[in-house]
């Protein structure tokens, strides 16, 4: 059972920030998704809990044990902290065979060798690379060897499971069946682990907490409904949901949201600028519509179109029924209230 | 060039020949030993006009050197100063690689044996020699098969004959010399050698013992003088070096001493030669260098000598007075060795060695 | 393993040809004058003679059997001792690793007999009387076959060699992406454990090459089995070789040579088996940060090991050289020091009236000629074997010019200076059509060095090369950068760990060593090792010895220099 | 302007095949998306068209010029094909800055000094990595680095564009405007371009044609519609459309599928193996149902769920309004007649 805290955690590399000062709880047991854009301090943080990274400020605890302390520099080395990690990278070992890749965790671990062998045979059948079990890396595909990754990791059953974009290389269909076999071996441990995915599907379909990152900050953790629910941030409701929330800006005055042309009612409001967000699914097309909206692409998905266009300089996603021509040109038709509303600072302004 | 085909150098007097040189202004020598670039010195301070260029490299390079430039038709030397005569008349003589070139003068003041196959300037020795601190009373050996005795056993210290040309000289000259060493034996043992199953001469059957009585074998004559030489030890192996190699006692620390009087030789002495190449470029020049090189006419045979007017090395001029602090050859009664009748001799003798290790 | 691109493969098979063309002129050709010299109708007995004669046993068979221990002993010893001390530089946390990465390059550019001499000052024996060793000189009886034979000859020759794969193997180490390592510390292994089972393994290559390195500088190394095999009679083909070739019977020495030929290539099959000729890209197009080991409480264990390792094989030989320098008698104290051998004027009460070496007139200029060559050559040689190196791991399938290329860098370690020298002669000593004879030029002897060091360049640049994993080459020829463009500035700035630590090897080599330029050189250039060579010649052991030093120490400072050059060169590497 | 054709094209390593004979053509201009599970040949396809692996049989055309001929062997060198490439894995020049690393290839491309500055200053905004220019790849993130592989690529405007999973570790926001600029891209050098990816939102927004592969063959090759509506093969079903089309197989006879416990009425049908194909929008949840279906997972997606699950051993995933709870067991409702029928060779059996 496996607590983990960060607590005030900082990384510096050389002069930039990759990480402010992180405070996070993760319950044992907890299924945590890190989502950010690209460069927001993921991996940095992952890195980090491994012990592959010192932090320069802040603590890290395992349940009560401080394994790593930034302001005095102790920590307990990697080896120490019974974890596995899916590298971004794979870091597979060049000059061993898949399974002998999948293997040797265990013999370091002392399994004896009956037990090596069931289980580097359960874990290639369960990831589908049974068949490339006496290639080496260099001869394997992309995905496939994005999966001996995942098949290493797993096979020891580590208390803690951390997961850089381990299915970022997978088709859909792997994907999904991939997933939930970690969501298996995450139950069956019992253990604690961190994710890091950048497929908002995965996050939710996995996830017990996620954790939405920025800059090296987190912007809210949470359970997923709640974030998908309750945005604390304009970024998060801007980065959350496939399609994200429609989100417009506009200065606000009297409830009123002046915008190139139109007032969106919104219930608060002294002069300032704002963010008025929107549900894509409770937004409208047509020739009614308060805002002017040229479309860009329009893609099918989950039985209805997801069509993505620009209003006035924001980008905006929306969900119709039927699908809309790129290159044309029709106006949103907006609910009476926005959904949430967003202040300058881009937290969220209770109405 | 056709007249310059036509001159007899042979024939011109020494001071023709110094003009022809002078013209020519250069001439190029590869010596087997650094001493050459002192006679480059004294060469260049008596012919100012002639610029000497000396290479000095093994013997075994030298010829190796000598026959290659020679097959490929490049620029070569024009004297080859050379030890090593019996692979010499094998590899060079024989092939026309080099010549002998006898300044007239020398014709009276060098006996036959060194104007053949090539003149030799001087003679250098392997010799048994012993530690004079340790044996004070003179050599502890006096008949060579004693160190086929128990008393030597480990004790006799050599360079491996296999491994270097002058060595192999020294154990073939026993073989050729096989009724003086039979001889000895008797002396010795006072009863007649008898020829172990393989063994075709008492020459060999000596180094056959030596080797049976664990002879140490080393791989450069100064490991052989250290190891006998060196002060300070109370019962100091013997072993075959150069004579010469005495000069450097006092430097070394060492107290080598010739075994003299050893029956029926302490060793070997052999020519040091000078030849002149095939088609050389200087030819004048060339004559000219191998007349400096053989000696002036005082009796240390002066500056063209003087490197190698050493002590235990010996001139072959009969005008030219060895030097002192030295025995003189007679005494020394070392085996002066017959390069043709050696380089025969030598292969079989080298694969007997083999056989015996 | 890697996969190598079609794209890779065309220009890199006329590339092939003018590698080809070049180890034929410098390799070949030499090597099958050497061949036709046995096959003269007077001289094919010889190879009765080696074979199967009486004389087999003791002409060949025995010492073949000598050499074969020695140079495997010497292979392995020295790469495992190399490859740990890699290690302990490359990736541990051991304080001082960076001296201890200097002075682990030292021993190679000290002369084999320095320290055979280091070896001979401490254990030598009775047996050849002269001035005992320290221990037996304290009234320890040192058996012969500690003095003697087998076990000192491969110790020395290890503690000579080890740094050949050393510098191989951490130029390998220091390319391995910290990713690999970090996944191998996830697992929970201990540092020892990733270190034999992750790092080493990764660079295989590289260990091998340090191998084969060994293997064949063991085998072919006369000073130190003559010095301290024969007082027991314990021959080598080497001594086995040069005994005949200086005895006059070349004929029997190039059979030895060539049959060391052979063996080495039986070598080098088995040991490129042995990895399947494998090459593990460490260097890829997902880039990571290179990682070092903590070591924890073992720190101090290790740094007690390497500092002895180095200790014993560089400042203990160092010491005994430069100490041998200013004893006024050679390997005695008690005539007292001096340093008459430096710096004195000629006085003729002390060797023969030789000045100190550093007023020899021609010291300077040997000075610079010789660094000069030792610069032409590394430059040359690299070239040649980088493209080699090159050409083999991008022509897979190729196997036949691959073995070829492969086979005909790897000898010339074993081809005996005297017959590249005569087959140097052969080939160049007249005009080659409008062309002037090269013959008693610099070009000459530039263009031997670097036939004869082209195994240094060879194998270093192909462990290198095949750390770089070939889509970072690929991307470049989609760029449409040509092959000598793609070397220029992708493959060569990539491996330029290896690739340079394989120049400094060639250049420690041509300003040390002797054998092969002794044929070639001419008064108009004089070097250093051909200075030394006439002082031992003439047994003025301390000039010998100063000059001896005075090459470790330009080797040296080239080493240091190199690196300090590549470093500031890589800006992407400093972790 | 460059068609591309392959004839009959196949690729063997060693043993093993990774590409059967694929006979495609690309029309000039054309944006073709190569989808397909992991190790199907995507990669090893792409690398043929670089030039950077040699057929072992069959032809790559470009235009008229015969570019490659595994038959001969003969073929026109990668760097005289005039085309850009973003490798699976980056192929960033690890000792190169981030801006060294794209002005190389103009460089190489003799661009003028002027143009070239320009030209990365522009790709690096594009993409978003300004501040990065100086860093080296080692000391930037995963998904950063990937967009440094984007902009060198691009930077020279090559004609034939091949792009192998290009935005796999971008965030979703970063994704979608990173393949407007590609696409944007493309229509600038009005060039061809090929483009694997496991995204379908990105397959059909950039897609002109899609190719679905499978063990080395392409199972059908049309516009993203013809796909998505007359699928060729169950298999081609079943892997596209967010989520992909319900398969259900049974033994046909007499009209009826028959299928554990239950009969589906379909059209045609001998005593054969058959799969139903329906669409996940068109079945429903209820206890009316005829199938049992376990759920799995439910995740929200464009503003409605997808549960996944499993129904007698055939992993279902239908669209719902409101959220199922994971774990509880349902039935699915089908709609009276099938969406398609396969066989039992997989291809589509007309009615
Ligand atoms: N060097 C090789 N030796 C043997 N098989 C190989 C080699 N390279 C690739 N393969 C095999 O060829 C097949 C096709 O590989 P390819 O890389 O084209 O797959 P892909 O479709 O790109 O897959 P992914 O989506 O996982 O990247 C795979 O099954 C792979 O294992
Ligand atoms: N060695 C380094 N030197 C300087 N900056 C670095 C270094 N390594 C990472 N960074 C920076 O730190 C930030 C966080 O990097 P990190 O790898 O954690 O990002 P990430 O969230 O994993 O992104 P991605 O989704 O792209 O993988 C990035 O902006 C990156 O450029
Ligand atoms: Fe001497
Ligand atoms: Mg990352
Ligand atoms: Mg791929």
């Amino acid at each position: 059972m496996t607590a983990i805290t960060l607590d005030r955690l900082g990384k510096d590399f050389g002069g930039s920030t990759a990480l402010h000062e992180v405070s996070l709880e993760f319950p044992s047991g907890a299924f945590v998704v890190l989502l950010g854009p690209s460069g927001c301090g993921k991996t940095t943080t992952l890195r980090m809990l491994a012990g592959l990274e010192e932090p320069t400020r802040g603590r890290i605890r395992f349940g009560d044990r401080v394994v790593a302390n930034g302001d005095t520099g102790e920590s307990v080395p990697a080896e120490k902290r019974g974890l596995g990690m899916v590298f971004q990278s794979y870091a597979l070992w060049p000059h061993m065979s898949v399974r002998t890749n999948i293997d040797w965790p265990l013999r370091v671990a002392r399994w004896s060798a009956a037990d090596r062998q069931a289980r580097v045979t359960e874990v290639l059948a369960m990831l589908g690379i049974t068949a490339l079990a006496d290639r080496y890396p260099a001869e394997i595909s992309g995905g496939q060897q994005q999966r001996v990754a995942i098949a290493r990791t797993i096979a020891a059953r580590p208390q803690v499971l951390l997961f850089d974009e381990p299915l970022s290389n997978l088709d859909a269909r792997l994907r999904v069946d991939t997933r939930a076999e970690l969501a298996q071996v995450h139950r069956a441990t019992g253990g604690t682990s961190v994710y890091v995915t950048h497929d908002q599907v995965e996050a939710l379909a996995l996830a017990t907490h996620i954790a939405v990152m920025r800059d090296g900050r987190v912007e809210q953790f949470g359970p997923p409904a709640e974030l998908l629910e309750h945005p604390a941030t304009a970024f998060v409701a801007s980065f959350l949901g496939t399609p994200p929330a429609v989100l417009l800006a506009g200065e606000a005055s009297g409830g009123w949201l002046r915008r190139s042309g139109a007032e969106l009612t919104v219930a608060s409001g002294e002069g300032r600028p704002l963010k008025a967000m929107y549900r894509p699914q409770d937004v409208g097309l047509g020739p009614s519509g308060c805002l002017q909206f040229d479309v860009v692409e329009c893609t099918p998905l989950a039985g209805r179109y997801v069509v993505s266009g620009l209003s006035d300089g924001d980008r905006v996603s929306i969900i119709t029924e039927t699908p809309v021509a790129a290159g044309t040109s029709s106006r949103l038709i907006l609910p009476e209230t926005p959904a949430a509303l967003f202040g300058a600072d881009d937290t969220r302004v209770t109405a | 060039a056709e007249a310059e085909d036509a001159v007899d150098y042979s024939a011109l007097s020494h001071d023709e020949l110094v003009e022809l040189a002078t013209e020519e202004g250069e001439v190029s020598v590869y010596a087997f030993t650094s001493r050459i670039a002192t006679v480059e010195e004294a060469f260049e301070a008596e012919y100012p006009g002639i610029d000497v260029v000396a290479t000095d490299i093994s013997s075994t390079e030298l010829i190796t050197r000598l026959a290659s430039e020679h097959a490929a038709g490049s620029a070569t030397a024009d004297v080859a100063y050379v030890s090593d005569a019996p692979v010499v008349v094998t590899e060079l003589l024989a092939d026309g690689v080099l010549e002998a070139y006898l300044p007239p003068r020398m014709e009276d003041v060098l006996p036959a044996e060194y104007q053949t196959p090539l003149v030799a300037n001087r003679l250098s020795t392997k010799v048994l020699m012993y530690n004079e601190e340790a044996y004070p009373d003179g050599s502890p050996v006096s008949n060579l098969w004693e160190l086929t005795e128990a008393e030597w056993a480990g004790k006799v210290v050599l360079v491996d004959p296999n491994v270097r040309g002058d060595y192999l000289d020294l154990v073939t000259e026993m073989s050729l010399r096989a009724d003086d060493m039979a001889a000895a034996y008797e002396e010795h043992f006072g009863t007649p050698i008898e020829l172990a199953d393989g063994v075709e001469d008492a020459g060999l059957q000596f180094v056959s013992d030596l080797y049976a009585n664990d002879a140490v074998l080393v791989d450069d004559t100064d490991t052989v003088n250290a190891a006998i030489g060196a002060l300070g030890q109370s019962a100091p192996p013997v072993g075959f070096t150069s004579y010469s190699d005495r000069r450097d006692n006092e430097d070394e620390g060492w107290a080598l001493q010739v075994a003299s009087g050893v029956a029926p030789s302490p060793g070997i002495v052999f020519p040091a030669m000078l030849g002149l190449t095939a088609n050389a470029e200087n030819p004048a020049a060339a004559r000219l260098l191998i007349d400096f090189m053989m000696g002036d006419d005082t009796e240390t045979g002066g500056a063209g000598f003087e490197p190698f007017y050493v002590a235990g090395d010996y001139p072959t001029r009969t005008d030219v007075v060895a030097p002192e602090d030295a025995l003189p050859l007679e005494e020394l009664a070392a085996w002066i060795i017959d390069a043709e009748a050696s380089a025969e001799r030598r292969d079989a003798v080298a694969d007997f060695l083999l056989t015996i290790q | 393993m890697r996969r190598v691109s079609a794209g890779i493969r065309r220009p890199t098979t006329w590339l092939a040809v003018a590698v080809l063309a070049v180890l034929v002129v410098l390799v070949a050709l030499p090597l099958q004058g050497l061949v036709a010299a046995t096959l003269r109708p007077d001289a094919i007995g010889s190879w009765t003679d080696v074979l199967a004669s009486p004389l087999s046993a003791n002409l060949f068979w025995e010492p073949l059997r000598n050499s074969l221990v020695v140079g495997l002993a010497t292979g392995l010893i020295a790469s495992l001792l190399g490859a740990f001390l890699a290690w302990v530089v490359v990736m541990s946390d051991v304080p001082g690793r960076r001296v201890i990465g200097v002075l682990a390059t030292i021993p190679f550019a000290l002369p084999s007999f320095a320290i055979a001499l280091a070896w001979e000052s401490v254990f030598r024996n009775e047996r050849l009387g002269g001035n005992p060793g320290v221990l037996a000189s304290l009234g320890i009886a040192v058996p012969d076959i500690l003095s003697w034979g087998m076990v000192p000859i491969t110790l020395t020759l290890v503690a000579h060699y080890y740094s050949l794969s050393f510098v191989v193997v951490a130029a390998a180490l220091s390319n391995v992406g910290g990713d690999l390592l970090a996944a191998a510390e996830l697992t929970g292994a201990s540092r020892m454990r990733i270190a034999g089972r992750i790092a080493l393994p990764v660079v295989a290559p590289a260990i091998l090459s340090g191998f084969l390195l060994a293997f064949a500088e063991g085998v072919s190394n006369f000073a130190v089995p003559a010095l301290l095999g024969l007082p027991v009679r314990f021959q080598t083909l080497s001594t086995r070789l040069y005994g005949s070739i200086s005895t006059g019977d070349t004929e029997r020495g190039y059979v030895l040579s060539i049959l060391l030929v052979v063996i080495a290539a039986l070598v080098l099959w088995v040991g490129n088996r042995f990895t399947a000729g494998k090459s593990f890209a460490t260097i890829t197009g997902k880039s990571s940060r290179p990682r070092r080991a903590n070591t924890g409480p073992w720190k101090w264990v290790l740094f007690a090991l390497s500092v002895a390792l180095v200790t014993a094989t560089t400042i203990v030989p160092g010491i005994v050289l430069a100490v041998s320098t200013v004893l006024r008698r050679t390997n005695s104290f008690e005539a007292g020091l001096t340093l008459h051998y430096w710096i004195g004027e000629s006085d003729p009460s002390i060797a023969q009236g030789m000045r100190g070496v550093l007023r020899d007139p021609i010291a300077l200029d040997a000075l610079v000629s010789t660094v000069a060559l030792g610069f032409a050559v590394a430059l040359g040689a690299t070239l040649v074997g980088l493209v080699g190196a090159y050409v083999v791991g991008r022509l897979k399938r190729a196997r036949v010019v691959g073995g070829s290329i492969s086979l005909l860098s790897y000898v010339p370690f074993l081809i005996p200076g005297i017959a590249f020298g005569a087959a140097f002669i052969a080939q160049f000593g007249a005009p080659i059509g409008p062309l002037p004879s090269l013959y008693g030029t610099f070009a000459i002897l530039v263009i031997a060095g670097i036939a004869a060091s082209l195994p240094f360049a060879f194998q270093t640049s192909r462990s290198a090369l095949g750390q770089v994993s070939g889509d970072l080459e690929e991307a470049a020829v989609i760029a449409g950068a040509g092959t000598a463009r793609r070397l220029r500035r992708i493959v060569f700035p990539l491996a330029s760990r290896g690739i340079v630590s394989g120049g400094i090897l060639v250049f420690v080599t041509m300003v040390r060593d002797l054998s092969l330029v002794v044929l070639l050189v001419t008064p108009a250039t004089p070097l250093l090792s051909v200075m030394t060579y006439r002082y031992a010649s003439e047994g003025f052991t301390q000039s010998a010895n100063a000059i001896t030093l005075v090459i470790a120490i330009v080797s040296v400072a080239a080493t240091l220099l190199a690196r300090r050059l590549q470093g500031a060169g890589q800006p992407w590497s400093n972790a």
